[in-house]
């Protein structure tokens, strides 16, 4: 099994708190994947897949760190929350989900975001699988997120 | 009801066709000039708060807001600008001195742009700086006039008779001016210090003293001994690659500097070697220098206890007599003089001093090399020019002026994010820069900040290269006080006759 | 225009030009005809416009060999009067006459040339420089303050001819054939932004040195501000002229040898300084760019140098300007083509190209 | 005689994930797996979901097809594992014996059905619902029989989650719940209290300190049951006994192995015997709250164990350094997670933080600021962040005024516990 | 075949004579007693010529020339093969600088040494592929701003270092091959050594062939010796340097 883990750093100390990387989330994981159309069209608001924190002047935004032993996968009753083979990647099959939280209590990182109404996981990180690179590391204006290989080497975007 | 609100300098314009309410910009402001109603869903702009310096403008991810001058006026009058008027209304109230930041903003002449440069055509080639040998390397300190050596070694080679006096070896002609951890941030001063050593030039602690977690970049630092003393000890001066005594700065010419205690946090106050919270005070001159042979006296104090192996240099502001100074500072032992012209930055300074004080350093570095020149003294030290470089040409025109290498203060600033909005008093730099604010410093993330000033030495050396080339000369001591490269347009006489350059139209 | 209102346009500026070069020498001093200099110069026509030429011999006055030796150009009789007035309150005068010339039609204004063989009036301490300082004043002094004369030669036992016109009308003019000496220099002059001045023709000399150069420098600005420095005057404006005084600089008051000269005006990059291994000889090589940074003569030069002890051909640090040398015996030549030497040496022993940078230093033997 | 390295009973959660282990230590070992059950793997917990019509039976394998192709592992179904020889080492099942070198139990637990008066006569419409089989087997009685309510025994996490299956399906259902509270291990009354209004509104019916004492049957089919110590009966064609279970040791038992309520076993989830390990519901480990054995009868739990054991079956080295109860669930549309001791004993040792909302609850319960359980209801998207802290017992004390509030999340956490999450890249603090 | 005797010949009278000599169909031109002349065979365009010249012609031999072959028994000066089109230049001595500046095609071998700036800016285009062989050693800047073609380095005399510094700065194209490699040679920030594989052999090969045959030496013993390349690892060296 070929596989490139991936991972987002979060440099808290240059967190801004703007929360673009929010918006380019949900951008990114939108229909159109235009900014204004995304946020002014018709459809709904995709969820962004960040959890934002803030505290006093520190900041920071956290997403699935696609742990290697990933309990969330581990203990996901359905298998929609599975392993990429190929990236390695922890993505979701929303399809799948019965939304029995199961992975919501296991994250420590409490970065799955679910959907109450609908009682599946609506939104998790998936290292943005639609584009070259994740759209919150590329927007971060002061690069305090970035994507690091599984060596911990940055990743830039090409 | 004399009483007006404060002038609003910019407004804030909000295309709401673009604007999809992420409220980034509320988030950012330092100044609070946005806010979102709940209740609403609208958001709101306070110009009156703006200080111009486009952070939202260029954090907002649509494009949705510009920044523009509040073109609300006063009557046309060529004497009573707004500008004074809303000056003294601010004054009115409350009795104070102006404070502002940043260099000059006057419009005096720029003599840079009346200075043009020579290429070669025919009768010696261009140089193509990309492939071929092009130098940059420049020496600071003290050189002697001639050589010493004993005949050949056992290898057959010379053996010096002494070795030269210390000198700091530099990549590019291009340092980074004096600028305090206090009066920038931590973040800002290891961007410069990064990008510095990364490069292969200096950067200057001004007289912050030297943060722990700068110690990486001592190597090639110049420290400043200034009239506070801040942060100098037998450490700092052994850490450093060159000391430099702080007499005046450009923008504020013989006036003290006065960091307000509520800025002196816990890191500062170990830096600078005082108790937290009190105020930093510069004295305006040096007390243990009211005269020419007491900065003798220091210039000695230094060497002695740094053991000769490094510069030692002094800042003075170009005033009207710079000359004659610089000949006396130079005889005093300086290895290196900087001179800070007019138009220099700073944090804070009074605007009447800043705006009136001083010369352009252009007209000082011409003067300062050919009085030196004409003493036979230029050999014994190194000239930094400092105090509003904009740009490759600049340094260019003043190293054919006569400077052996150049400060750069604002347009490094200006790497890091700077957008020249001269609030830097105010301490809410929104850029993370002239500010000790946590919220604020982190903005400046210093990898980012070290790559940008980096490529803009990087820039400005590929500049000067092609420059070089394009003279026909591959190595920067050949441009060094040749001012046959430079010519004047539309100078006058005397003008000419200062800068010692001939106007354009004639030939060598 | 009139010949004086040349010499002082030319005079007012700098003058580069581009050029062709030739140089002979018998290093064991054995003196020979000028004929040679004059056919190999002679053949380069296409490095020169007609704009200027000259020569340099020396040995060539061995009845004087003990006197200074000035040869003077004059616009007209009262610059002649007074800056003999001048020389007479310097110097005692043991011989003057005019430069023997021939007349040549092809050249049309001809100023008044004279020669003058000169002691020192108060004698100096043999080994001081004060001697050779006394003579530099006063070259220099009649050059800056007298209008209308030109000093252009001032050694001792050798002698300048220059002019404006061809190698060929100029060497025919002073009768180059009829000299003997151990090294002739000869230079073709092309220069551009003017029509040439005599005294701005090469070589040029101080003392005993002379000069003759192919390019243009690009750094002269800095290297006569640095002389000027050193208390010379550029009354010329040449290049030429500060490199010339850069040898006596560096030569003569700082002592340094042919090779450091080399390695000062044409320094060594400091990529090449850096990987030199030998610790000590790194240290002195940076040493030596640091302390005569303002003396690297940087853009394009071939220059032949030439004072009563040796020849040197030297070429600028990425050799921009062409330059051959070539030995044969006693005899070594060096030229801005091979074939200016073929010419004159059809067999030579060794020929090659000089590194750039790197001087071919011809002594006199003994 | 068969043969096989690995033999593994019981293939749920903890037996797959036995294979999983086995197989990071060792890539060919033959592993055998014996189940009782006829489907190749699914997860129980789904019952209720495929009960109330939510799921296929597609949709409930948590591993896919090709698992055990893929880890080279035998897979026996409608295979009842009978009888352990643990010294001759050899298993039972389906008549024939199998032998092998590594074993591990993973029965499971067991539905408990107590003592109901007329039991045995009602044959028809009584049910257990902790297998798929029971699912199918109620879906099919109330297609046959037009059911149209029903009555559960039990407001545990089994009772409810049936109910709810049974409500999706349009079933009218009653809850008969013995304490004063639903899910009376895990909630307390307020949280209870806010998960009846949303089951209220769904229709769902709720008899709370009752209990069944008898069931009422006609031709062997369930008519009503009797209720005590109310006496009232409750009409219903279909009964579901849903009060828990208990772990199904008897084949350990018999086979002489050590046991408690479960399975007595170490740190690497060895029996007595060391080369038979039991894991999951049927297993008693380490309850890392208590600090001594407990059956935890979690998925979690089960999953951990059955890896760390197959890794040490294998040969490798794992540690079960023990878990604490939690659970996920979703009621009537209200979602609650809660961990550890969330009812703690009055005995001053414990204090409790609480927080209600709209919708909304949020309890923490501490022991010498260190958290022993909380419960979150409503909000839970950030509650995981929970888990770690309790597993890690972490002393709360700097950042106890945080705990209740809204934003709660890892940046109230020390720099030095957000360094410690992160092993290598991840955060930089 | 016609001699000439150009001593003391204007390369005016020398180049007309040649041109002369062409038109009327003659095809092999010796001359003897070249000492200078510049341009000799400059912008001659025609196939099947031989020019042999005894001597040391000028600068620019053979400038802007298309198709002749010109044979020198001597040294050239600065810029032989200056913008050479195609045809052949054979030099039985050293060179001066500039030996084939900017040229295009055809191919230049030179006995002995060459001076700076040799090969500066040889480009290849579409069939025509310049190639400059030389036997001895190179001054500085061999290569410089190479776009194409090869230059085949033997430094057979080992007398000095095989080339002198800033060795295929600025190249962009083409190859330099070096027998035995260009060892203590500051090379251009653009360039790299490589080991030569089959197909760079099979070029060395065939032009080292060809310089044993005019020069006479034994080809395999200079093929004995193993060749480096020197070759750009960009085609775009200096993309990141400009900012829009």
């Amino acid at each position: 099994m070929e596989r490139k883990a991936k991972k987002i750093v979060i440099k808290e100390n240059y967190c801004i708190g703007c929360r673009l990387c929010e918006v380019y989330c949900i951008t990114q994981h939108s229909k159109s994947k235009d900014i204004i159309k995304t946020y002014k069209g018709k459809g709904p608001v995709p969820v962004s897949g960040i959890c934002f924190e803030e505290k006093g002047s520190v900041s920071f935004a956290i997403q699935c760190r696609h742990c290697d032993d990933a309990p969330c996968v581990e203990n996901c009753l359905t298998g929609a929350m599975y392993r990429d083979k190929e990236t390695g990647r922890v993505l979701h099959n929303r399809e799948k989900c019965v939304g029995c939280w199961m992975c919501v209590m296991l994250c420590p990182f409490g970065v799955i975001k679910i959907d109450r109404a609908e009682k599946k996981v609506v939104s998790k990180c998936d290292l943005c699988i639609d584009g070259a690179f994740p759209a919150c590391v590329e927007h971060c204006p002061n690069e305090a997120i970035c994507l690091v290989d599984e060596d911990g080497k940055k990743i830039e975007k090409t | 009801m004399a009483r007006a609100k404060s002038a609003c300098e910019f407004v804030a314009e909000r295309d709401e066709s673009r604007c999809v309410k992420c409220q980034a910009c509320v988030r950012v402001c330092a100044n609070d000039v946005h806010s979102y109603d709940g209740d609403t869903g609208a958001l709101f702009s306070d110009y009156s708060k703006c200080a111009g310096c486009h952070f939202c403008e260029d954090i907002c991810p649509t494009g949705a807001l510009t920044i523009r001058r509040n073109l609300s006026d006063t009557r046309e009058n060529a004497n009573w600008t707004k500008d004074y008027i809303y000056k003294i209304i601010r004054q009115s109230e409350n009795g104070g001195v102006l404070l502002t930041g940043m260099g000059n903003d006057r419009p005096y002449r720029n003599y840079f742009e009346h200075i043009v440069l020579n290429a070669s055509q025919v009768t010696n080639p261009s140089i193509d700086p990309l492939r071929e040998p092009m130098e940059l390397k420049t020496f600071i300190g003290r050189k002697p006039d001639r050589i010493e050596f004993s005949g050949a070694g056992k290898s057959g080679g010379h053996v010096l008779k002494q070795k030269i006096p210390p000198q700091i070896e530099l990549e590019s002609p291009i340092m980074f001016s004096a600028m305090s951890f206090g009066s920038i941030s931590l973040n800002a001063c290891k961007s410069l210090a990064k990008a510095a050593c990364d490069f292969g030039v200096c950067w200057n602690t001004g007289e912050g003293g030297l943060h722990s977690e700068l110690y990486p970049y001592s190597d090639r630092v110049i420290v400043q001994i200034a009239s506070g003393r801040f942060g100098v000890n037998p450490d700092y001066l052994q850490r450093a690659a060159a000391l430099e005594i702080k007499v005046g700065q450009g923008a504020k010419p013989g006036i003290g500097g006065h960091l307000p205690g509520e800025k002196v946090s816990e890191e500062i106050s170990i830096t600078r070697m005082i108790p937290a919270g009190t105020d930093a005070l510069s004295p305006a001159p040096h007390h243990d220098i009211y005269s020419i042979e007491d900065l003798r006296q220091l210039i000695f104090a230094l060497k002695e206890a740094t053991g000769y192996v490094k510069p030692v240099g002094v800042k003075i502001a170009a005033v009207h007599n710079v000359a004659p100074i610089a000949s006396g500072i130079v005889r005093a032992g300086a290895d290196f003089i900087t001179v800070d012209g007019i138009r220099g930055g700073t944090g804070a300074a009074p605007a009447a001093i800043r705006d009136n004080v001083g010369i352009p350093i252009e007209l000082a570095v011409a003067a300062v090399d050919q009085r030196l020149r004409e003493e036979g003294i230029r050999n014994q030290a190194s000239l930094i020019a400092a105090g509003g470089f904009r740009t490759s040409a600049d340094i260019v025109k003043a190293i054919a002026l006569g400077a052996d290498a150049v400060y750069i203060g604002t347009s490094a600033l200006i790497s890091l994010g700077c957008h020249v909005c001269q609030k830097c008093y105010t301490g809410k730099c929104n850029w993370g820069i002239a500010t000790q604010d946590p919220y604020l410093t982190r903005r400046l993330n210093p990898e980012i900040g070290a790559r940008r000033a980096y490529n803009l030495l990087r820039a400005w050396s590929l500049e000067i290269k092609e420059m070089l080339g394009g003279m026909g000369i591959n190595a920067v001591e050949s441009l060094r006080g040749n001012r046959e490269q430079l010519r004047g347009v539309g100078l006058s006489e005397l003008e000419l006759k200062i800068l010692g350059i001939k106007h354009a139209g004639e030939s060598w | 225009m009139e010949y004086g209102q040349l010499k002082e346009r030319e005079r007012s500026g700098r003058v580069p030009s581009g050029c062709g070069v030739s140089g002979i020498m018998n290093r064991t001093g054995k003196v020979f005809s000028g004929d040679g200099i004059l056919a190999s110069i002679c053949s380069m026509t296409e490095r020169g416009n007609g704009l200027g030429s000259g020569y340099a011999g020396y040995g060539i006055y061995p009845e004087y060999a003990d006197n200074w030796c000035f040869h003077i150009m004059y616009d007209e009789r009262k610059a002649r009067e007074l800056v003999e007035e001048y020389i007479e309150s310097r110097f005692e005068v043991v011989n003057e006459e005019p430069i023997p010339t021939r007349k040549v039609d092809a050249l049309k204004y001809v100023p008044l040339l004279f020669r003058y063989f000169l002691n020192v009036k108060n004698g100096f301490a043999p080994e001081s420089a004060a001697e050779e300082d006394y003579v530099i004043k006063t070259a220099m002094d009649i050059n800056r303050n007298f209008k209308g004369a030109c000093v252009f030669s001032s050694g001792k036992n050798m002698g300048i001819f220059k002019g404006v016109g061809n190698p060929g009308e100029i060497g025919e003019f002073y009768r180059i054939e009829d000299y003997k000496g151990y090294i002739w220099t000869a230079h073709n002059r092309f220069p551009t932004n003017t029509v040439g001045w005599w005294g701005g023709a090469h070589p040029f000399g101080i003392l005993d040195w002379s000069v003759v150069h192919n390019g243009e420098i690009s750094s002269y600005g800095i290297n006569r501000r640095y002389l000027e420095n050193a208390g010379y005057y550029c009354t010329f404006f040449t290049d030429t002229e500060v490199i010339t005084y850069l040898f006596d600089l560096l030569g003569r008051k700082h002592k340094l040898d042919f090779e450091l000269i080399g390695k000062i005006l044409a320094a060594p990059f400091w990529s090449e300084i850096e990987r030199e291994k030998d610790e000590r000889n790194r240290e002195f090589l940076k040493t030596l760019r640091i302390i005569y940074s303002s003396a690297l003569i940087n853009g394009p030069f071939a220059i032949i140098v030439a004072n009563s002890t040796a020849m040197v051909g030297l070429n600028d640090r990425i050799k921009l300007r062409p330059l051959v040398a070539a030995e044969k015996g006693e005899f070594i030549y060096l030229a801005s083509e091979e074939s200016a030497i073929r010419l004159i040496c059809e067999n030579p022993d060794n020929v090659w190209m000089p590194d750039a940078g790197q001087p071919v230093i011809a002594k006199l033997k003994g | 005689m068969k043969k096989t390295k690995y033999l593994i009973i019981g293939n749920s959660v903890s037996g797959v994930n036995c294979v999983e282990g086995i197989r990071q230590v060792d890539k060919k070992g033959k592993i055998s797996i014996v189940s009782d059950e006829g489907v190749y793997n699914y997860s129980r917990p789904l019952i209720s979901y495929y009960l109330g019509g939510r799921i296929e039976k597609s949709g409930m394998p948590f591993r896919d097809e090709g698992f055990y192709g893929e880890n080279g592992a035998e897979l026996f179904l409608n295979a009842r594992a009978e009888k352990i020889d643990a010294l001759k080492k050899n298993v039972t099942a389906n008549g024939g014996a199998i032998e092998f070198e590594k074993l591990l139990i993973a029965t499971g637990g067991r539905p408990f059905v107590p003592r109901i008066e007329g039991i045995d006569s009602a044959k028809e419409g009584v049910f257990t619902f902790t297998k798929l089989s029971d699912a199918e087997a109620i879906i099919k009685y109330i297609e046959n029989e037009s059911i149209k309510n029903a009555v559960v025994l039990g407001g545990g996490l089994i009772g409810l989650k049936c109910a709810e299956g049974l409500i999706e399906r349009s079933i009218k259902t009653v809850i008969v719940e013995l304490a004063d509270r639903l899910l009376p291990n895990t909630l307390d009354k307020t949280a209870s209290g806010i998960i009846e209004e949303a089951l209220e509104k769904k229709e769902c019916g709720l008899i709370k300190e009752e209990t069944v004492s008898a069931i009422e049957s006609r031709g062997g089919r369930v008519e009503g049951v009797r209720l005590k110590p109310g006496g009232k009966t409750l009409k219903t064609n279909l009964f579901v006994i849903a009060i828990g279970v208990s772990p199904d040791i008897d084949i350990a038992k018999a086979a002489g192995i050590k046991h408690g309520r479960g399975i007595t076993v170490d740190s690497r989830m060895r029996t007595n015997f060391e080369y038979i390990y039991a894991a999951g519901d049927v297993a008693e480990g380490r309850d890392s709250l208590l600090g001594s054995n407990a059956v935890i009868a979690i998925w979690p739990v089960a999953a951990m164990q059955g890896r760390v054991a197959g890794i040490n079956m294998a040969g490798g080295s794992a540690v079960y350094d023990g878990m604490f109860p939690m659970n996920a669930v979703d009621i009537a549309g209200v979602p609650v997670v809660s961990f550890g001791i969330t009812n703690p004993p009055d005995t001053g040792e414990y204090e409790v933080l609480e927080k209600k909302g709209d919708g909304f609850y949020k309890k923490i319960v501490l022991k010498n600021n260190i958290i022993s359980g909380c419960i979150f209801l409503g909000k839970i998207e950030r509650s995981g962040i929970f888990s770690g802290i309790i597993r890690d017992r972490m002393d709360v004390t700097s950042f106890k005024k945080e705990l209740l509030s809204e934003d709660f999340g890892l940046l109230v956490l020390p720099k030095e516990y957000r360094k410690h999450m992160v092993v290598g890249e991840g955060i930089e603090v | 075949m016609m001699k000439i005797n150009a001593e003391g010949m204007h390369y005016r009278v020398l180049n007309e004579k040649i041109r002369g000599a062409l038109e009327s169909g003659l095809t092999d031109i010796s001359i003897e007693g070249v000492c200078g002349q510049r341009y000799i065979g400059a912008g001659l365009k025609k196939n099947g010529v031989c020019i042999t010249a005894n001597g040391i012609p000028g600068n620019d031999l053979g400038v802007f020339m298309d198709g002749p072959e010109i044979t020198v028994h001597g040294n050239v000066q600065d810029g032989a093969g200056n913008t050479l089109n195609s045809g052949r230049i054979i030099i039985h001595g050293s060179s001066g600088d500039l030996l084939g500046h900017s040229m295009r095609g055809g191919e230049i071998f030179v006995k002995g040494d060459v001076g700076y700036r040799v090969g500066i800016h040889m480009k290849e285009y579409k069939d025509f592929y310049p190639v400059i062989v030389i036997g001895g050693s190179a001054r500085s800047f061999l290569g410089e701003y190479m776009a194409g073609g090869m230059i085949i380095l033997l430094g057979l005399k080992k007398d000095r270092r095989i080339a002198g510094d800033f060795l295929g700065t600025g190249m962009h194209g083409g190859a330099i091959y070096a027998r035995g490699g260009p060892d203590g040679c500051q090379l251009g920030k653009e360039v790299k050594v490589f080991k030569v594989d089959g197909n760079d052999k099979e070029k060395i090969r065939k032009y080292a062939e060809r310089f044993a045959e005019y020069f006479g030496y034994a080809s395999e013993e200079i093929l004995k010796e193993e060749f480096f390349k020197i070759v750009p690892i960009t085609h775009r060296p200096y993309g990141k340097i400009y900012t829009y």
